[in-house]
């Protein structure tokens, strides 16, 4: 009830704690783990492209979805942001032939783990966006965007000193 | 379930032709009625090896450190035990000839009350996977079921949920007694450790224990036996299948019904794929 | 104490006119480890690199931000920048503020000045943990083995021969040749193709630095670019090669006569053989199949006619062993086999045959000495019905791409037959006419206007016969009606498919395939050649159907590829791969089982110090290693490190917003 | 005894009587009961599917519940157009379970669709499930010197993901069956070349000039008849033939007989049990081959021992 009335006021509450708020202009901070070869060639094609999307998002350059460790999408809602957005190339197109392959599995459970440890399920995503996917690139990190921004902030541990 | 004579007969057996240098079984607790583990190296100790329905801890465990890695080693196991050593033949951890496997067909064993353990009402393999000698009567896998607490949690409000857990992993003491119990858990440097958890998930505070267990329970999904070895070691008595079984359902209904330790040189479901793996997931 | 150096650019207007760019390099100030922080309109000019390399030597800086374009575009540039001053280019770091801030937020300047800020702050942050980093050298076998005798396999090795670097060449059956052998003339010059390849199978024989080892297949490749190791076994040929003249005594007088595959079995050959007149080496073989000496130990006449005694029958296979550095593969094509064409009645009717047949009859030294005959009863046909699009472009029955040279031999055909049979007219179906090639579209209209070949649109329904004759029934869509064509013999233009031999070798070299059976290239448009597997390369049909000049092409190509890998005394490389910690590594090898090109090894160690007993754990081979991080992901020991994505370099970067 | 399910189809009852006599008689020599589905309707044919779907769909599906319930393995049609519309019914059904539901409650009520029964024609029947060899050992006079060519039509063996038996193009249990009568089935390329039947009376150009190609390529290959296993083949190419002489000049003469009349024939059954005064083209002439032997070609023996004494040893 309390929750329906601070969102009414356009307090915006994190869907995980509703004591957790933040005033109505408040913006999510999104860490975006690209490949290089597929997801973060797409997202320079963003660029030279000059489409738009909302700038939440954080970019970190891997090689590989496969190098992506669980350890980075639990430590980044740990620490300040509030999703975290994961992608690689299309199955199939791999630059290292299989390794979004291994990838995706480790990111199915670590989804889902995360959802029933108490983080909504759409503060973790996942996409695949291949280099010549420049307007995909685009609407999917609006989607997260907004995704996250219905989900309110996250920061639960925020007081805590890393 | 008393095979208390029959290892007693092996283990005096197998010191007789010298074919082992260790013996790893359960004796009775001094001063209740729980066993704990019992390795012995004097063949006038057998009298004192039982196993009955209280001889519930994975003793695949005694083969991880090095000393008992270089010797012949006669070994006790259940059902869920005899998977995790059969993973730790697969990763190498354990040679096969130095180990002599007495498995035990399990009927379940008990829990601290005197129940039978959740983990062997939901016990899908109860026979040993590996051994060298077979005690009791086999009676087959078992259908897999979903975890009674874990039903419970799921339908709970997430705001509920992470209340609960928040709550609950605050109590770790990040002593690393649960890395320690697991026979799987054998890496000279570990994701729990002080040293690169302070790195990884902030050294004091009070969300670093939930969020390093929850990274150590992904190096174990998959691989996970569901042997509760942790959760018996846990200090603070915190629920560590919770992570474990969530993962591990969420393999199975996901990874070609996947469980681990069931067969020989399957290395867990991490380190293979399939072209049909889900991909609705994904954006 | 970390000493950070921040280069902020404007990039004309792209990046100063969304990115309130002073503001920014205030803001990297504010960071404690940031000892000089500036701007410049160009960075990746001359006079922006200079700023550069002075900011490095003035502030004895540890590490480099240039927060820029993005790192695909400039990083190589200020990498080299940093060298120039002296400094490991690898502590370079680029902060890509205009392909992800100034040019995706250009109506929220705020917005994107505070991301522009924390890209910065992530990649000072990363740059702090960043390592020196050497380019690595890999000792090099100046040697290529050649997969393959056609036209592909030995116009590479014929231009990496000339070169000056030894060459194996390997071909499976007793001759090289290939399929180039077996055609009579070729498109769209109609030059006589024994006349121009035969030239080259001799130079091959007789090149210094060509190794040639026919009859004999690669069953082994170990090892990774530059530094291969492959097994040759060489099929018994039960004659000594080094003794017999190839007088051809022994293949006269063999009593046994068995189908000519060379012939698409429209003639015998002797079971002592040599493929065709002009085989390299010309040197006979016994086919242990046929022969009655080695099946049942009668007969042993080749041994008694051959004045040399170089007939051998106790002779067994035979390993070899040879160091190379690079492979080329080139095995060519085979053809489908058009059976499912139930309709058509392949199988029940003599005069329905394939091209290749054709081709042999048509060959002036094929068995029918140049004349097409119709097999079922010896005749001259006048009326010859030429059907394309057999199995390709046909998902039902055959496979859904184009072969792509069928268009053009068949014109071929319908010219050939026009000059051996005066007075005989072709009828062509065709679905489409593809002839995008030089010369290739003038090629089809000869074969229209010269030739008088009627072109028909649309596929053949029925085949029936009525007589002696095959009734072909089919659609002339042009005018859309049935047309029926009385004909004495049917051509049927079969698809080219992959060697079925493929998918096995693929997974002996360790390279992939795609559905079809066809070794898969790196990049579709612009690493044709190369595989995903450093060091080995494609040319030919191996890769995909292509015409005579693309394969010579691609070979050459291969040839290229292969004298630069070979043109230093050790090859260099990105030094970003991984490296196993053997303190760590707990040796359950599950990234052995993990890495996509078998690039960790397992090593014994001491298992403690001084210790003489021994333990497992894995090891990188720097040669293959392409640094993609899957296995990092996968060690739970945390034993194996990526350098230039080091979980500290990740880390750092999560942390530092 | 064997039991099956016997669908007759509305022209086993009238044009091709002499079809589903010869089967009944055939089959009890054969030691097969057959037990007729009691209230069978129409299977819509080629009327139905060019309406409505879902028409096309109940109708044969109506026949397919009230076959289940005789609880019989197979159920066997006669006719070839039948045999496909439950076909195709019955692929669809078990493909997509819910519209067996939603027709069953809208259009037709006679109980749940079950989908356990095996759909077969009777040729397919005679094929799988009894099969030539049982077949041969019934034959009390046998066919030899008989030419026959064997007609198949288009429905008996396609769509191939429909029927599931033999080839669709070039299919040869007929003419399996045929030698084990001791007939010679020729080599006959339009097995599976339209007849024209769905013209049959609405445009007879279209049939005559599809039928007269077939009859034209089944006298070339040196037959003495044509034989059927569908009464619509029957019946265009019986029925039309003197149309099609008349207008294209060509003397056929081909007479068109069931499969189960040459069985029925062979089993030894008085000719007057195969009712061929049924037949529009006389059929006598070209029975009358039967008991004649033909000659073999000593030369072509002794080039074929050549052939062979070539590829061994000289």
């Amino acid at each position: 009830m309390e929750t329906e009335v601070k969102k009414a006021q356009g307090t915006m509450v994190s869907a995980e704690n509703p004591d957790i708020t933040a005033p109505a202009d408040w913006q999510p901070v999104i860490m975006g783990i690209l490949c290089n070869w597929c997801s973060y060639a797409g997202s320079d094609l963003t660029g030279t492209s000059r489409i738009q999307y909302p700038p939440n998002i954080r970019i970190i350059r891997v090689p590989c979805s496969s190098r992506v460790d669980p350890w980075f999408i639990i430590k980044s809602l740990q620490t300040a942001a509030d999703g975290v957005l994961i992608s690689g190339c299309h199955p199939g197109d791999c630059h290292y032939i299989s390794g979004n392959y291994y990838a995706r599995r480790r990111f199915l459970v670590t989804k889902k783990l995360l959802n029933f440890i108490g983080y909504h399920e759409n503060r973790v995503q996942f996409s695949w966006v291949s280099a010549a996917e420049g307007p995909k690139f685009a609407k999917v990190v609006a989607k997260v965007t907004e995704d996250i921004k219905q989900l309110g902030p996250l920061h639960r541990y925020k007081k805590e000193n890393f | 379930m008393d095979h208390s004579k029959q290892i007693q007969e092996i283990a005096s057996r197998l010191f007789a032709e010298n074919k082992i240098d260790y013996f790893v079984g359960y004796r009775q607790n001094s001063f209740d009625d729980t066993q704990v583990p019992f390795l012995i190296t004097d063949p006038a100790e057998i009298p004192k090896l039982v196993f009955t329905e209280r001889s519930v801890f994975n003793l695949s465990n005694y083969l991880k450190p090095d000393h008992t890695k270089r010797k012949r080693v006669g070994l006790v196991v259940k059902g869920c035990d005899s998977r995790a050593l059969n993973l730790m033949l697969t990763e190498s951890q354990v040679k096969r000839e130095n180990v002599y496997i007495i498995g035990i067909c399990c009927e379940g064993v008990l829990n601290e009350k005197g129940e039978k353990a959740q983990n062997c009402v939901e016990c899908v393999m109860p026979d040993p996977v590996v051994y060298d000698e077979i005690l009791g009567t086999a009676s087959g896998k078992r259908e897999y079921i979903v975890n009674a607490d874990i039903k419970e949690l799921a339908q709970k409000a997430l705001t509920e949920r992470a209340d609960y857990f928040e709550n609950i992993f605050e109590n770790c003491i990040r002593c690393n007694a649960c890395r320690h119990s697991c026979p799987l858990c054998y890496c000279a440097k570990c994701c729990i450790d002080q040293e690169t958890s302070t790195l990884y998930h902030g050294a004091n505070t009070s969300s670093a224990g939930m969020h390093a267990l929850m990274t150590w329970s992904l190096h174990l999904a998959g691989r996970c036996v569901d042997c509760r070895n942790c959760e018996k070691a846990c200090p603070s008595h915190l629920p560590l299948h919770l992570l474990h079984k969530q993962n591990e359902m969420v393999i199975y209904e996901n990874f070609q019904q996947h469980l681990a330790g069931m067969e020989k040189d399957d290395r867990g479901a991490f380190y293979k794929y399939s072209l049909s793996d889900p991909d609705d997931f994904i954006l | 104490m970390a000493r950070v150096g921040v280069f902020v650019c404007f990039c004309g207007a792209n990046i100063a006119d969304f990115i309130d760019v002073p503001a920014v390099v205030e803001e990297a100030k504010k960071v404690k480890e940031v000892k000089v922080s500036v701007l410049y309109k160009y960075m990746c000019s001359d006079p922006g690199q200079q700023m550069i390399r002075d900011a490095i030597i003035q502030n004895r800086l540890t590490s480099v931000v240039v927060a820029a374009c993005s790192p695909r575009m400039h990083e190589k540039t200020f990498r080299k920048a940093l060298s120039d001053a002296g400094m490991n280019p690898y502590l370079l770091e680029v902060a890509n503020i205009r392909e992800h801030s100034s040019w995706v937020h250009q109506k929220d300047k705020k917005a994107a000045t505070e991301k522009a800020n924390d890209l910065i702050r992530m990649a000072i942050a990363k740059s702090i943990a960043n390592e020196q980093l050497h380019e690595i050298s890999v000792p090099v076998t100046k040697r290529a083995l050649v997969i393959g005798g056609g036209i592909a396999g030995i116009q590479a090795a014929l231009d990496i021969a000339d070169a000056r670097i030894p060459v194996t060449l390997v071909e499976k059956s007793p001759s090289i040749g290939g399929r180039m052998a077996q055609l009579d003339e070729t498109f769209p010059t109609l030059d006589c193709s024994q006349c121009i390849l035969t030239p080259k199978m001799v130079d091959v024989a007789s090149h210094p630095y060509i190794e040639l080892i026919p009859y004999a297949e690669v069953i082994e490749l170990d090892g990774y670019v530059g530094n291969y190791k492959a097994k040759i076994k060489k099929k018994a040929s039960y004659v000594n090669f080094d003794t017999c003249t190839g007088c051809g005594a022994c293949t006269q007088k063999c009593p046994v006569k068995v189908p000519n595959e060379f012939n698409m079995n429209i003639d015998k050959r002797k079971a002592i053989y040599t493929p065709f007149p002009q085989a390299v080496p010309n040197k006979p073989v016994i086919d242990a199949e046929h022969c009655t000496m080695l099946l049942k130990g009668k007969c042993g006449i080749c041994a008694k006619v051959c004045e040399k005694g170089s007939i051998d029958y106790k002779m067994v296979d035979e390993v070899i062993e040879r160091e190379i550095g690079a492979v080329v593969v080139a095995t060519g094509y085979d053809l489908w086999d058009p059976k499912p064409y139930e309709e058509y009645g392949v199988g029940r009717y003599k005069d329905i045959i394939t091209s290749l047949e054709f081709e042999r009859m048509v060959s002036a030294s094929g068995p029918t000495n140049g004349v097409p005959l119709r097999p079922s009863d010896g005749k001259v046909p006048k009326n010859v019905v030429f059907i394309k699009c057999i199995g390709s472009r046909d998902e039902a029955k055959g496979i859904e791409y184009c072969s792509k040279i069928c268009c053009m031999y068949t014109a071929k055909h319908a010219i050939l037959l026009h000059h051996k049979v005066h007075d005989s007219h072709a009828y062509i179906f065709y679905m489409d006419i593809r002839a995008a090639g030089k010369g290739y579209e003038e090629f089809v209209k000869r074969a229209q206007v010269e030739t008088a070949a009627t072109y028909l649109r649309g596929r053949v329904s029925k085949i029936y016969k009525k007589g002696d004759k095959l009734m072909v029934r089919g659609e002339d869509a042009q005018i859309g009606q049935v047309v029926e064509v009385e004909a004495d013999l049917v051509v049927l233009a079969t698809a080219v498919i992959a060697p079925h031999e493929n998918p096995a070798l693929a997974r002996l070299l360790g390279i992939s395939y795609d559905k079809y059976g066809y070794l898969s290239e790196a990049h579709p448009k612009l690493r044709p050649v190369e595989t995903a597997k450093a060091g080995i390369f494609l040319a030919g049909c191996t890769q995909a159907p292509k015409d005579i000049p693309d394969t010579v092409a691609q070979a050459s190509a291969c040839a290229a590829k292969v004298c630069g890998l070979f043109a230093g005394d050790t090859l260099k490389k990105d030094p970003m791969i991984s490296t196993i910690s053997n303190e760590f590594c707990s040796g359950c090898l599950n990234c052995v089982k993990v890495c996509p090109y078998q690039a960790i090894v397992t090593e014994e160690i001491p298992l403690g110090h001084g210790s003489k007993e021994l333990r497992t754990v894995a090891k990188i081979n720097e040669g293959v290693c392409q640094g993609c991080g899957s296995c990092v992901a996968i060690c739970r020991s945390m034993a194996i490190s990526l350098a230039g994505f080091t979980d500290p370099q990740i880390i750092n970067e999560i942390v530092a917003i | 005894m064997n039991k099956l399910t016997y669908f007759p189809g509305c022209s086993a009852h009238g044009t091709s009587e002499e079809f589903d006599h010869t089967l009944k008689l055939v089959m009890k020599t054969l030691d097969v009961q057959m037990e007729e589905i009691p209230d069978w309707n129409c299977c819509g044919a080629t009327s139905a599917h060019v309406m409505t779907e879902n028409l096309a769909l109940a109708l044969p599906m109506r026949n397919l519940v009230l076959a289940e319930k005789l609880e019989n393995k197979t159920m066997g049609i006669a006719c070839a157009s039948c045999y496909s519309r439950m076909k195709v019914t019955k692929k669809h059904l078990d493909e997509h379970p819910d519209l067996a539901h939603k027709i069953n409650t809208t259009i037709i009520d006679e109980g749940e669709y079950k989908g356990d029964i095996d759909v077969k024609s009777m040729l397919q029947y005679c094929f799988e499930e009894i099969g030539p060899e049982v077949i041969k050992s019934k034959v009390t006079k046998p066919l030899t010197g008989l030419k026959v060519a064997c007609y198949y039509g288009c429905l008996l063996t396609r769509p191939k993901d429909v029927t599931h038996f033999d080839s669709p193009e070039y299919p040869m249990s007929m003419d399996i069956l045929m030698e084990a009568l001791g007939a010679k089935a020729m080599e006959f390329d339009f097995k599976t070349e339209c007849c024209g039947a769905s013209f049959s009376i609405s445009n007879t150009d279209v049939v005559e000039s599809l039928s007269g190609k077939i009859l034209e390529v089944a006298k070339e290959s040196g037959a003495h008849m044509i034989v059927v296993a569908c009464p619509l083949c029957q019946s265009n190419l019986d029925m039309r033939q003197p149309d099609i002489e008349r207008h294209t000049g060509q003397k056929f003469a081909l007479p068109v007989m069931y499969f189960t009349q040459l069985m029925a024939l062979a089993f030894g059954f008085p000719e007057k049990e195969l009712k061929l005064p049924k037949h529009i083209v006389p059929v006598q002439e070209a029975l009358s081959h039967i008991g004649e032997i033909e000659p073999t070609p000593e030369k072509v023996k002794k080039t074929k021992k050549a052939v062979e004494a070539e590829s061994e040893v000289e």
